[in-house]
């Protein structure tokens, strides 16, 4: 591999997208009054987020906050989760699981309805599919919000 | 004991197996084709194998013994009167003294064959534990040690009451003789500490750790793992009570490792597990149990690879485990100076009594970032917290990322780890 | 269950690699060419090895896997970033499921890698056992067991006070179904049984006993050694809960088993051994430990053993089970028709029900002479006890010969097993 | 190997005095009110027996018998034994016991000072020197005996 073709490569995975969440994590907060939370854990990496989730009544979501430890990757992905969470029902929120799932494992998931932004943005997150070690890192925070909404306490991916 | 390790006297016994002509100059490169699984590219890149502490590779002569032993000799031991059963018989029982010869050991029967250090230490634990330990006991360990020589512990700790006292370490990564001393109490019976931490790299005065053991009438077990590949080991010398380590560390089969565990001691143990060839004999009343060490080898056990580590233990000792310790040493203060070289990395452990393993951080670079960073260059290191979660608490950190040497490794291969190491700065500038 | 063995019906699913022609000719002599280890001679005669229940053969492509992977992926596997980690650590994984195809196990997560059928059994007791039994609960045995279906449950029985309950066979060695069901009491929890006896060969009606040890809440636990190489095994056809068997008698590598343990039942486990990769995260306070299988699988594993398997478990089922099943049995069948006309000969286990093993005595001949004079014109066969004193001790004997085939075997095999006892009669006239 | 290469062979093993003893064992008895008395036990091949001796005050074997199962070898071997030892003082019997021990290893150990009969009967049994896994066969009467005059009660042979 020449040097060239080794930046592009890397780039693929460590967008300046992805390095500027995993330096500046974005609604990186204790949120005391959520009323979802969940512990996420790999402990391959060691990487640990606790998730912060407000749904009102119409279930759309009002807050997410996280904290925790973890790779560039994993610290994007829930900085960039946060931030795409605010706003939607939680309808929305399942199409975007599924889609950011789809993308993080290679299988192609056409992106209706979802915002181009939020395309954009998972589209970055989805240079780990070259990257099989990777790809939990990109998943944690979305597992953790799938725990959180569905009310267990703790996941753990392996 | 790295000045020991490295200093040219030759340990091995006058055995012409053992001999070792300690040569001033170690061609790492001559032993590099002996390891067809060094020839490779990763990602384009020649392949700069730099994970050893995890596992070490395996030269041809072990993997020949191994398919050799199944081309010609194959059969279950022990138990048959045929020629191949004889001939296989013979030579996983020689390989009792050859792993004897290689740590020192004074008897054969000494020796019992596991599947892994693991495994060893959960039959010590429940073996000897068991019948020897009572609710109060204190077994001290230090805050270094991996998970195999924590958890076994700590099961049995609550499943009979005993007490684990963790010695802390230094900031530097040391295990301080004084610290060891104050944490016995008239209730300790047993120390069981690394010899060499797998994550800092550090040795441990284990000879001053298992004397002061004795002097408290307490057993000491030493868990070799990373130590037998990097230096000579003498279980007498050391007067170790239970000596234990894997062969896939020591360029030998994964699912073949070793329980030193001395003559008078073995005799005091009960079985652990129950089974064929480790019964004297059996009836639904009653049932005795064979002498040591079949005792302890129930079942049929891993006959290929036991051969397949008796050619490593050959393989290491022609070698000479003097010159590969000062060759890993040459290595280590090479790969010291070039990493204390990059700004934005931190080396954990920093005591100088350490063997081939060298842990960092690099300032805002997760460790699992380096480790993909490091592979796409066709370096592989590790990255994670190496099975020592209570030293990465106690470090306060999370993981680190760890290059470790093996005797083929050579100072182009630090060069390239470095070279790649300036990719991880570059992208996380 | 031997008449279904034999049948011609195609039992592999339709899976590419397990597609099974099913042809109606066998030709055992062209697989003998994979065996480089039959093609020699002891003491100057043609090797006949007629000794498979205690170790298969491997054939080269098991071999070949093995050199293969350590000299092209091999690393530590589960804890690393890097290419080879990666690799080795899917080519691992993916034996789960060539194993679960392989006995029509539901999940990939339901199979255990251990060291030996004797360590599955031993977990099963140590795990499952101490957590849920309790004094007066009772293990149903048969009186054909193998020490390492004996032992273990002994060794619990003296820990916490359960009883072991042994229902007897017949003459010919069968176990009748009724006698099965006398032994049930309400305090049954496990019934414990081979598939097939190592040591007469018969095929027990597991099928049934599983059933029965349903019906009384009670689980099951088989142990499948000598019949996972001999015929097709369905484990959820079964209904088996434990089901354990040993690679090495499935021509795969020693150090290599699998315990299939059904999911509800392994999730209810505590762990047996401590140590790394079997934990979610330690701390000396408390320590958490991952989800089944990966919690029963403590320490380095043994990796390259375990891609042999697979390597193994891929060349039987190329061949299929039905064809080898079929082979076997022809060959029992001539054997029996060869050896019945050898007059100071008695067959030990004479039920119709029987896999491919055969065991007897010689009028005036010690099992051992019988062996040691088989084994100077070629002929391995084990003489003794076969690990199963309680059942030579019903029988009144005190050992005896067994020739047992593999998928290798020859009618010729067989001629030369009867011209070779023939010197023995000579000898002990 | 030829068939008469394979007889002479075996032949060497199985000579007629060693079947003979095998199928005929002398002095097969229980004796009550022998002196010294122990437990042999090949786990290997599962023969066992059980021997009594009779020493009197002078150090003179008065008596030696036998009970047991076992292979052609161990019960030759146990049956010739007890006839060669009646009679013999214990230092007779050690030197006998050494000499057998030698013949069966393959060490050559000169027969000083012992009857030629004797000489011939342990140069019988010592054809198992070429069968190493049989070896035990044939000793494990003789370790047997001296673990009745050290009045060890069990001994077992690996
Ligand atoms: C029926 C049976 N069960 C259990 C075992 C024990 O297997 P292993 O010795 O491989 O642990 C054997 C083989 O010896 C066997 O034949
Ligand atoms: C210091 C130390 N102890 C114990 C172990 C456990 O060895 P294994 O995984 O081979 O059982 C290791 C290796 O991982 C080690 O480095």
């Amino acid at each position: 591999m020449t040097n060239a073709a080794l930046d592009t490569d890397l780039r693929d995975l460590y967008q300046d997208l992805i390095l500027d969440h995993g330096k500046h994590p974005r609604n990186f907060r204790i949120a005391k009054n959520a009323n979802h939370e969940a512990l996420g854990h790999n402990p391959l990496c060691g990487d640990r987020l606790m998730l912060y989730v407000t749904v009102d009544d119409d279930n759309v979501v009002q807050d997410v906050a996280f904290q925790g430890s973890g790779c560039a990757i994993s610290m994007a992905s829930a900085s960039m989760m946060t931030d795409m969470l605010k706003g939607k029902t939680l309808a929305e929120v399942g199409a975007l699981f599924d889609y950011m799932h789809g993308a993080c494992t290679g299988e192609t998931v056409t992106p209706a309805g979802l915002a181009e932004d939020d395309v954009d943005r998972i589209k970055a997150l989805a240079g780990v599919r070259h990257y099989p070690m990777r790809v939990k890192c990109a998943t944690l925070a979305w597992h953790t919000l799938q725990a959180a909404l569905k009310n267990e306490k703790k996941v753990s991916t392996e | 004991m790295a000045n020991e390790a490295a200093s040219p006297v030759c340990y091995a016994p006058a055995d012409e197996l053992f001999a070792c002509a300690a040569p001033r100059i170690y061609m790492a490169e001559q032993y590099r084709k002996d390891f067809p699984v060094l020839d490779q590219k990763i990602h384009d890149h020649p392949l700069v194998y730099l994970d050893n502490a995890a596992s070490a590779q395996k030269p041809r002569m072990v993997m020949d013994a191994m398919t050799r032993f199944m081309e010609n000799d194959y059969a279950n031991i022990h138990r048959g009167v045929h020629e191949l059963s004889v001939r296989a018989t013979d030579k996983y029982e020689a390989v009792r003294g050859t792993v004897r010869r290689f740590i020192n050991a004074a008897h054969d029967d000494e020796i019992i064959f596991v599947r892994g250090a693991t495994d060893a230490i959960n039959l010590v634990a429940a073996s000897w534990g068991r019948t020897f330990l009572k609710a109060g006991d204190e077994i001290i360990l230090t805050t270094l040690e991996h998970h195999a020589n924590i958890v076994p512990w700590q099961m049995l700790r609550d499943s009979i009451g005993i007490k684990l006292v963790v010695v802390p370490i230094t900031p530097e990564g040391d295990v301080r003789i004084e610290d060891v001393k104050a944490a016995f109490t008239s209730r300790t019976k047993l120390v069981s500490v690394a010899h060499v931490s797998n994550a800092l790299g550090t040795v441990l005065p284990v000879a001053e750790i298992i004397k002061l053991a004795h002097e408290h009438n307490a057993l000491a077990l030493i868990d070799g793992c990373q130590a037998v590949s990097h230096m000579p080991v003498d279980v007498r010398g050391l007067d170790a009570d239970f000596y234990v380590f894997s062969g896939h560390k020591l360029y030998g089969p994964t699912g073949s490792a070793i329980l030193y565990d001395k003559r008078e001691i073995l005799k005091q143990m009960p079985p652990y597990q129950g089974g064929g060839d480790m019964i004297a004999s059996v009836s639904f009343k009653e049932t005795t149990y064979k002498e040591p060490p079949h005792r302890f080898e129930a079942g049929t056990p891993a006959i290929t690879e036991i051969i397949g580590l008796g050619a490593a233990i050959e393989y290491v000792s022609t070698i000479g485990l003097n010159r590969i310790a000062r060759h890993e040493n040459e290595l280590l203060a090479y790969a010291t100076e070039k990493l204390r070289a990059i700004n934005s990395l931190k080396i954990i452990g920093t005591t100088p009594n350490k063997a081939g393993i060298i842990s960092f951080t690099m300032e805002g670079a997760h460790p699992h970032d380096i480790g993909t960073i490091l592979d796409r260059q066709g370096v592989a290191v590790r990255a994670g917290h190496h099975c020592a979660q209570p030293l990465m608490e106690f470090l306060g950190i999370a993981a680190t990322a760890r290059a470790s040497f093996g005797l083929y490794n050579t100072k182009a291969d630090v060069d390239a780890l470095v070279a790649a190491l300036r990719k991880v700065q570059e992208i996380f500038a």
